[in-house]
């Protein structure tokens, strides 16, 4: 209500001493309510399957491998040029269509995930880790490829099925 | 007192080429108040009040403020020069990065740009979830302005309710795109992911909740008697300096005048939708707070009648792989919590944009701050810069 | 004032008025000498009231920087864009920031940005900038050690 | 053993004579001059008054911080002690162990014996609270006086502190500070005088005894209202805190003070507020008096009541502005005051 104006000087001072009642009476009744605090630690909430987390090039279960095929699109697509790939090369020097090496720089990644809808072959997953904070910056670029992630959990799950098929979009 | 200059002139480097000229960092006092009672206090770049980095030095005659010289430029990342260099899609993320309380808002602009560039139609589904969250995002905004405000009047428990409520609407936005505050969640021709399937119940069940939860916060600050005292009357500015200072959003309709981007310059759906725009009457601190919370009861609205009216269909059109707009400019605003955002996007028909200028509500909005605050007392300022609802980022960009 | 009297008149004003491609908003190109005139008969005889954002581009390959006012009128919800062109060597403009009040700040971040002198500008200081910069970053041929381009895709 | 425990604490005052005047006689006995055993008695009730106010500062922060989480729907403090209850000890412990920053332009005299000033000021009170029947150091006949007098003398270490930070945020706090409480001294006074017609005494432990079972609030619901605004005022709490107002003054004349002289003003703080609930209770709901629990345990629930009140105040209302701070003390708080004196004096002359 667009009220301070609408009432007269003695009616302004009572409806100020209302106000400041009305105010007691909230905070008072919020004593008695259950607190709503998440004890962080030990209580966390459930993330939602699409919380984008550090970026993580989890193994395929099928095949023991990553699907990364080193196309490029994600290095191209990175808006602050967080990725780069080092192609594996064959006995005759000609690259192979894997990565040796996928270095990802977390000290930059935005977390906008273009990365991972650019990739046609699903190797990519923004996963749940979120406590990145570290005292070192030196650990911060890191080597994807080598890591083997095993996802696991509804992630899994809802990643798996995107690549295998029957893909609700959940 | 000492008078208190900041920083040497003497040592910075010449500026290039000499057409602008180096930069006085504080304006010399008037000669009149070298001897008087004056002296010069400076606020921030790290202060509580200024909400971020941005400093102003202010001319204080005991706690009367005489003069004020906002300095902004601490967060200025050089995005616009950065996008001249980023393709169009890669430019999404960046846009939440100018404004982390908006995000949506800025997506929503940037992103019905460069569909305007290419002339891309989006299916009507995409529209309603874009209004969606657009409303969604507006309420956040305005409840974490709520409890920061309430914060700089010294009102400390607000601030935990209004984010109790505004964490239920960042749990859906993150449930829905990922991110809580960064979302990228806009794509050119609509969204990334459709909305999740509980969506929708959850909404239902924050529409329930939350009209209650509002009326408490506004008997609890914006009703209160302390706070009608500090804010009725203080930091008035009228309709014609408002509009000529370029304010938007609640700044402006508290001052009298009835501008609204979603009614004026009409886009996505919201011509078919029924809302109004709360105006105040004086333009003083209390009317920017009461236009704010009337506003979210109107987003409520909007929100129900857009839940209403859902349609079935694609969360995405079919866009080109590659952005390639042709060349050719446009101008897209849409109302963002604090004002009008633009995105002035030039196209030369390549993958990148020739320039993309972003028109920011806090910019100038901040800029009619000395304005405003002239003869006011040093708690007014905190009082007045709060009410302006200032994102940092967004002044810098 | 209605809608049609506003471009009406406009248009009898302004023979040249262009409207480039997508941007609804009609376009006129003003000599930076008449560029106060202009906007004083916009803001007080069309109610162009609202100064949305003052900007410039940098064509390099012009030998040009246009300067651009984006005009909005809270009556009549009309826009119109107000370019102005000048050389990139010695780019002054006179300031509008006395006719609306906004440009003040907008001036002086285009100022630095692109280079451009706004002669009786009330407070010639940069805004966004640090002392230190050389150059203008927003025109094309900016360097800067620190601003590193992305790499070309692959 | 009984009747010595029911002495203790329903007879204390008994208890304590009788003991004083043992020792006076044992102490006169062997020929010492009785002015030494005086001054090891007051030595003792300022150990004990030293003991208390630690305790106190430690068990009050604990519950405003508490009470402010249940209103704010938060757990407040939980991880030190059961409850959270040690957590003011280990923040102790903290500020005990930090290092102590003194501005290069500092005074720095001053700068160290503000924190002190303030504390000593509080300090000085306790020499007129009753606790309980008998429990008062020193009952003065001007105890009324006493408490106005020393309560407005924390001013002096703001002020001193405020300025000898050299910083302009301290100063303008304790510029703040020092119009802030000479300001509502006045309407306080003239509340408490109320209370003295009303008693016939300025004698705090006269006060006590005079008031009907149910307290003066009953005769006096302005003047508690009055007291209780005029004095929250003077401990610069919430929502009168402009002195240290944090989102103007950063912290106003605490902002260069770190470690263990943050800790004594901190201290001295929540002492205040303690101080001013129970000097509330004392003139207002009967002090220690009540019926079945021992008059100590009254006197800190009726303290404590109070305290709660205040902290309740504190964390729902905004901060009011400095101006306004002056104007309701001199053109609301003062003419009520008036008025309420006026009306107790007539009705005490007529009745």
């Amino acid at each position: 209500m667009y009220a301070p104006l609408e009432r007269g000087p003695i009616g302004r001072v009572l409806s100020g001493i209302a106000s400041l009642g009305k105010g007691l009476w909230i905070t008072l009744a919020y004593m008695f309510r259950k607190p709503i605090t998440v004890q962080y630690p030990e209580q966390r909430v459930v993330l939602p399957l699409r919380f984008r987390g550090r970026l993580v090039m989890p193994v395929d279960p099928e095949k023991g491998t990553n699907r990364c095929t080193a196309c490029m699109r994600c290095v191209n697509i990175c808006p602050n040029h967080s990725i780069d790939i080092e192609k594996q090369t064959g006995p005759d020097g000609a690259p192979l269509p894997k990565p040796a090496k996928y270095l990802y720089n977390l000290g930059t990644c935005m977390f906008c995930n273009l990365c991972v809808e650019v990739c046609p072959f699903f190797a990519l997953v923004m996963s749940d880790e979120h406590e990145l904070a570290t005292t070192d910056r030196g650990g911060f670029v890191r080597d994807l490829a080598a890591e083997k992630y095993r996802l696991t959990g509804k992630k899994a799950s809802w990643w798996q099925r995107k690549f295998r098929g029957s893909d609700s979009g959940e | 007192m000492r008078n208190v200059t900041f920083g040497n002139r003497d040592k910075m480097p010449p500026t290039a080429r000499g057409t602008v000229p180096a930069a006085t960092v504080v304006q010399p006092l008037p000669s009149a108040s070298a001897t008087s009672d004056e002296f010069l206090l400076n606020i921030g770049p790290q202060h509580p009040a200024t909400h971020g980095v941005l400093r102003v030095v202010v001319t204080m005659d005991g706690e009367v403020v005489k003069d004020i010289v906002p300095h902004i430029g601490y967060v200025h990342r050089g995005l616009e020069k950065l996008f001249e260099n980023r393709t169009y899609e890669q430019i999404i993320p960046f846009t939440d990065r100018t404004d982390y309380l908006s995000a949506i808002a800025n997506n929503f602009a940037y992103v019905r740009g460069v569909e305007m560039l290419l002339g891309l139609e989006v299916p009507r589904k995409v529209e309603y979830m874009r209004v969606l969250m657009a409303e969604l995002n507006r309420i956040a905004s305005h409840l974490l302005w709520l409890a920061a405000y309430g914060l700089d009047m010294g009102a400390f428990t607000p601030f935990l309710y209004a984010f109790r409520d505004r964490e239920e609407i960042v749990a859906m936005i993150e449930e829905a795109s990922g991110g809580r505050l960064t979302t990228n969640y806009f794509r050119v021709g609509g969204f990334v992911h459709d909305l999740p399937k509980d969506f929708f119940a959850r909404l239902r069940k924050f529409l329930a909740r939350f009209g209650k939860a509002l009326n408490e916060l506004d008997t609890l600050l914006v009703e209160n008697a302390i706070f009608v005292a500090r804010t009725r009357g203080v930091g008035v500015i009228g309709k014609e300096r408002a509009v000529s200072y370029g304010m938007t959003g609640p700044c402006l309709r508290a001052s009298n005048a009835a501008f609204d981007v979603r009614r004026d310059m009409p886009y996505s759906i919201y011509p078919s939708l029924e809302f109004e725009i709360p105006v105040g009457r004086n333009g003083d601190t209390w009317d920017r707070s009461w236009v704010r919370i009337e506003e979210m009861r109107q987003s409520l609205a909007i929100l129900r009648q857009a839940m209403e009216g859902f349609p079935e269909g694609e969360h995405r059109a079919r866009a080109p792989r590659n952005i390639e707009p042709p060349a050719g400019e446009v101008y897209s605003a849409v109302e963002g919590p604090r004002g009008e955002i633009g995105f002035y996007i030039v196209s030369d028909g390549t993958r990148k944009p020739y320039r993309v200028k972003m028109r920011k509500p806090s910019f100038s909005n901040f800029s009619a701050l000395p304005e405003i605050l002239r003869g006011l007392k040093i708690a007014d300022l905190v009082a007045v810069m709060g009410s302006l609802d200032l994102v940092v980022p967004e002044i810098d960009r | 004032m209605r809608a049609e009297e506003a471009l009406a008149a406009l248009r009898k004003r302004f023979p040249g008025v262009e409207t480039r491609p997508v941007d609804p908003a009609p376009g006129v190109t003003v000599p930076p000498q008449s560029l106060r005139e202009h906007l004083v008969f916009l803001r007080d005889e069309l109610a162009f009231d609202f100064l949305v954002f003052v900007t410039a581009l940098d064509r390099p390959s012009e030998g040009a920087l246009e300067l651009v006012y984006r005009l909005f009128s809270h009556e009549t919800r009309v826009s119109v864009v107000v370019r102005v062109r000048c050389p990139r060597d010695g780019a002054r403009v006179p300031t509008v920031s006395d006719i609306f009040r906004t440009a003040e700040w907008h001036e002086r971040e285009t100022a630095e940005l692109f280079g451009i002198v706004f002669t009786d500008h009330p407070d010639p200081r940069r805004l966004l900038l640090p002392d230190d910069l050389d150059g203008y970053p927003l025109r094309k041929d900016f360097t800067h050690p620190n601003l590193i381009r992305l790499p070309e895709a692959r | 053993m009984g009747h010595f425990l029911y002495d203790l604490f329903y007879r204390t005052d008994v208890l304590l004579d009788a003991w004083r005047t043992a020792a006076h006689q044992s102490w006169a006995m062997r020929g010492w001059p009785v002015v030494i055993l005086d001054v090891l008695f007051q030595l003792g009730w300022a150990a004990a008054a030293a003991v208390f106010l630690a305790v106190n500062a430690l068990f009050i922060i604990w519950f405003e911080r508490k009470l402010a989480a249940r209103i704010q729907i938060r757990r407040g403090p939980n991880r030190v002690g059961p409850w959270g209850i040690l957590q003011t000890l280990a923040d102790t412990g903290k500020m005990l162990i930090k290092e102590d920053i003194i501005p290069d332009a500092a005074d720095r005299g001053v700068f160290k014996a503000a924190p002190l000033m303030v504390l000593a000021s509080t300090f000085l009170l306790f020499v007129v609270l009753p606790f309980g029947r008998g429990l008062v150091p020193a009952d003065l006949n001007v105890g009324l006086l006493y408490f106005l007098a020393i309560g407005g003398l924390s001013v002096i270490g703001i002020l001193a502190g405020g300025w000898a930070s050299n910083n302009k945020y301290s100063l303008m706090g304790g510029m703040r500070s020092a119009a802030q409480i000479v300001s509502y001294e006045v309407p306080a006074v003239l509340t408490v005088l109320s209370i003295a017609l009303l008693a016939g005494s300025l004698k705090l432990g006269d006060i006590v005894r005079a008031q009907p079972a149910f307290g003066y609030i009953l005769l006096q619901p302005v003047g508690f209202l009055l007291f209780l605004t005029a004095s929250n005022a003077e401990i610069n709490r919430g929502p009168f805190d402009l002195p240290e107002s944090d989102s103007e003054l950063v912290s106003g004349f605490v902002t260069e003070y770190s470690a263990m002289r943050f800790a004594i003003f901190f201290l001295a703080e929540y002492t205040n507020l303690f101080l001013a609930g129970a000097f509330a209770a004392t003139l207002f709901l009967g002090g220690w008096r009540g019926p079945l629990l021992p008059p100590v345990a009254w006197f800190l629930i009726k303290s404590y009541f109070v305290v709660f009140l205040l902290i309740w105040i504190r964390w729902t209302f905004p901060r009011l502005r400095v101006d306004h701070l002056m104007a309701f003390s001199w053109k609301v708080l003062l003419p009520l005051a008036l008025a309420n004196l006026f009306i107790t004096a007539v009705l005490v002359k007529v009745l």
